[in-house]
């Protein structure tokens, strides 16, 4: 294993700190492992409170910022964090309108936001949990975990934060929260694996002329193996399977997104078939992000996350926006 | 065993489990890779390991409060699914105990059976979905078998490890419906559970104690 | 090989087409290989052109828009563009204040934009040309290719095309554009090589415990191999390199640019410990970025460029932009 | 060589370096790979497939002008250093040769003298540098000397296509000095120079085509 570390044991820290040097937006506590927004919290804001484990970034620190997360709490690689880490942050960001736990449904992510909120609540801070989980590579059934929580994240601390800025109150933003995730799909390719720091070497091994269909964010392989195909293939598979679970119309907002190794050029190769394939199905990408932005260490492969748009997502998801991965508008 | 199960016995047990998990690190990280995301022996070392810590510093002084500090340190640093559902084992196990200085065999295994029950319902994992509690679940068993039968202390609980053993290699054949490792449906066929791999270490680390008490 | 592309022929123009779709404010010449803003020439403002091999991305196309380029023209992978391309950026974004063409200092880059200045002269349009020549793994002197041009075009190009927007006459955006360069210093890891897709194959071979340290941006081999070591002592290498060459004082503006297939939480480490560096020289990063701006196809590895900042650049490059790849200020 | 060198001719050269760089390609790329960017057998074959398109769309009808068509197809359509050195040689020759309809290897020389005069001057590189001077600068020498030596034509190609070959590979033990492969610094020897290289297929095609003339 080749990686730009010093030490396994402290890959997380080490990356707080060059995160917390490189912008003065944010106030990083390193040794609790929680990204904020330097500013605090707003009096009268909903606060909004994401994390996860790491290996994943720009997700979740990098969106923290106007219009978007108070605070991002980071796990180990590929590791949720710990209960005590999402207390702090949430009694740190609540401006007494309550904070609003963005989890991306994962055992582990679940089990210790749902302990952190009970503790929060006795603490006396209001907090409402949105679940996240839009992969349709995993067939939700009551028996299982459920569905991953993966692209649609972005889009929903994006747009909730949005809200979260007019001033509105809890439950409303919990509602806009869910609604969005309601309206995503994704469906990820892997076309090589990751490498953890921990393990060393590559989570699964695949052939030169093998990849896999329906992964997740963690380095595991997907639902089955394939045949290795031209993007326009690849990309076809994907908005199908997303299309079969949520049928694709009207204005969309599309997501192409790399998983860590794969080039910005073959991203927008990527988009282009996505954007032939909206055609054929008569809808559009009103909105779109093509790059880097829920990542699973160095994977090589992407993901599409699809959701469909209405007038009110529209106007939250082009509100300004400033966090160190994704800015406009200010 | 000689002497009875104290606080220093249950100590000698976690320390038991801090050792074995260092050691087996490597493989529990291999077989979560898999079918999970190849961290849970990284998790649980960490977790023991600042267990380790936090007793030294505490030095609890019952075999109650020992184990209720141990579930609230798993908590506090393994993070994952592990963290909450062994914090939470060995939470409910602890709580069962009270302050009585010493565990009679009969009290062990209602602690086992409170932590068993803790996992269920923090989880709502049945046996059979591939997880901790397909281990856990056999091995509350037969401890209860032995007591019944009237085996010894130490015979019950290699009873009770044997279990979790046999119970943690079932789970190879099984396809998950719990876990990261239930993302990868038919696939997860055919590799052993890693939560289910380190339950059984952890029961086989209350045998070994219990031989050399 | 596996690449997420549709055909090894068709890999620039199918990125062009996905680009021309994700970005609205871009006007897309997919034939010529050329990506302009598509709100035209402003009368009187002086044009920015660039451009170069593809494989680079988001250079150079990600920084067309306001406040940076006027035009990028795209070769083929690591291959210059050719001079019809040039002539045909250069006429069409001329709004009558000249234009400056920024070119990284490769023979191939300087031949083809050479003839493409001398002919659009003749054309009746205004050119200046600026060299880009940061790195300093490359000893310079008369007789060689001289210093390749990396990081610094994204500086250069920043910069540059600031003052530009003030309608500044095109002596000084040249003026301004050349002292960036000459302010500025690259040094490049790569832990692994890249494949480019005509090759199908790594550009060289690296073992598990090598690394390369002064290596371009075209997968070429370094000037010497290496072991791998921790992050921060190649981040020490790479900054004595630099220092070694321009003394590092002051303010500076630094970068820690991934080469493409490193993932965004190892910049960070990388970029602790330069901030750790310029600690130790009692300099400091008053402005940074971290993240893939010029990057190598799929190469693992980092390069951090340095420049010595005065009050003009600083307020320059504080100033709004709003490009793909580059968006502040509005 | 029993008929002159005329339109024909010089047509049928470009179509076999045509033939030549599309059969060669991976091993240009290859070389250019070791100490460049591995992209020069791409480049010359895009190259000279367009050139072929020009020469079908246009069919000029003097060796002059063929050359000079050529020479302004590369620099369009290749880009990198080759297109331009390459566009600038054929350019320059051809325009020495004004509208011949029959060109005298004493004519060739003088263009092939006239093509290296254009990429020195363009490349301003000497030999020595590790470039595909060190493959033209021996050819047209040779060239020359079997003019003097009076050599037939199909001869006398014979040998300058020799002298390009043995220059190309002169050019192994060589740091390169101009170029990409000057990055390399003293990496840069021990490997083949890709543009003397192909430089060597493009003599060695005219005599190829000289032989069957
Ligand atoms: N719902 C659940 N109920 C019981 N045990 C579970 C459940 N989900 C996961 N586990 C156990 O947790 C183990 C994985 O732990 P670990 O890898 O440390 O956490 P994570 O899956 O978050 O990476 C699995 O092997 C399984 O035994
Ligand atoms: N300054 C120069 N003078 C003469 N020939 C040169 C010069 N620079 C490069 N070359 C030739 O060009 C060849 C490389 O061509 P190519 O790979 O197609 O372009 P690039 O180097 O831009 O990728 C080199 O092998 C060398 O023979
Ligand atoms: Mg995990
Ligand atoms: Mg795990
Ligand atoms: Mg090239
Ligand atoms: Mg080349």
């Amino acid at each position: 294993m080749k990686k730009l570390i010093n030490d396994v044991e402290s890959v997380v820290p080490d990356a707080l700190r060059g995160l917390a040097a490189a912008h003065p937006g944010l106030r990083v506590d390193v040794d609790n492992q929680i990204v904020f927004r330097a500013s605090g919290p707003r009096p009268g804001k909903v606060g909004l409170v994401s994390g996860g484990g790491s290996g994943h970034e720009p997700l979740h620190a990098g969106f923290v910022g106007y219009g978007m997360l108070d605070a991002a709490c980071a796990g180990e690689i590929f590791t949720s964090p710990v209960p005590d880490q999402m207390i702090e942050a949430t009694t740190a960001v609540d401006g007494g309108a309550g904070v609003l736990h963005i989890v991306k449904n994962y055992t582990g992510d679940v089990l210790n936001f749902r302990m952190a909120a009970e503790l929060s609540g006795e603490e006396g801070v209001r907090v409402e949990s949105v679940l996240v989980d839009d992969d349709v590579a995993v067939r939700d059934s009551l028996y299982t975990a459920g569905r991953r929580g993966t692209g649609a994240t972005l889009f929903v601390e994006k747009i909730a934060g949005a809200l979260a800025e007019t001033g509105a109150p809890l439950p409303e933003v919990a509602r806009v929260a869910r609604e969005v995730n309601a309206r995503s799909r994704s469906f990820g390719v892997a076309l090589s694996p990751c490498t953890t720091p921990a393990a060393g070497r590559p989570t699964f091994d695949l052939s030169d002329t093998e990849i896999e269909l329906g992964i997740g964010i963690h380095g595991e392989p997907g639902r089955t193996r394939s045949a290795m195909r031209p993007a326009r293939e690849l990309v076809h598979l994907a908005m199908d399977a997303i299309h079969e679970d949520l049928p694709i119309s009207g204005d969309t907002l599309v997501m192409v997104n790399g998983m860590g190794g794969t080039p910005l050029i073959e991203l927008y190769i990527a988009y282009a078939a996505v954007v032939e394939h909206l055609a054929e199905k008569g809808a559009r990408a009103a909105r779109n992000l093509v790059g880097n932005y829920v990542t699973s260490l160095d994977m090589q492969g992407f993901s599409i996350t699809v959701c469909r748009l209405n007038e009110e997502l529209t106007r939250l998801w082009d509100a300004p926006v400033e966090t160190s991965a994704l800015r406009w508008g200010r | 065993m000689s002497t009875a199960m104290d606080t220093a016995f249950f100590a000698a047990w976690i320390e038991e489990i801090a050792r074995v998990v260092a050691a087996e690190k490597e493989w529990l990280t291999g077989l979560d890779a898999a079918i999970g995301d190849a961290d849970h022996g990284a998790n649980l070392d960490r977790g023991f390991t600042a267990v380790t810590g936090a007793l030294a510093a505490k030095g609890p002084d019952t075999p109650g409060s020992l184990l209720v500090l141990v579930g609230n340190t798993l908590i506090r640093k393994v993070g994952g699914a592990s963290g909450p559902l062994y914090g939470t084992a060995f939470r409910e196990a602890g709580r069962t105990l009270g302050d009585t200085p010493e565990v009679s065999v009969a009290q062990l295994h209602t602690a086992l059976e409170a932590g068993l029950a803790g996992v269920r319902k923090l989880g709502s994992a049945a046996e059979g979905d591939k997880t901790m509690v397909d281990a856990l679940a056999p091995a509350v068993r037969a401890l209860e078998q032995a007591l019944r039968d009237g085996k010894d202390p130490a015979e019950a609980i290699g009873a009770a490890s044997e279990a979790a053993r046999t119970g943690a290699e079932a789970t190879i054949p099984m396809q998950a419906r719990k876990g990261r490792a239930s993302y990868l449906g038919p696939r997860s066929v055919g590799h052993q559970d890693p939560g289910a791999a380190s339950t059984a270490l952890v029961v086989s680390a209350l045998h070994t104690v219990a031989t050399s008490w």
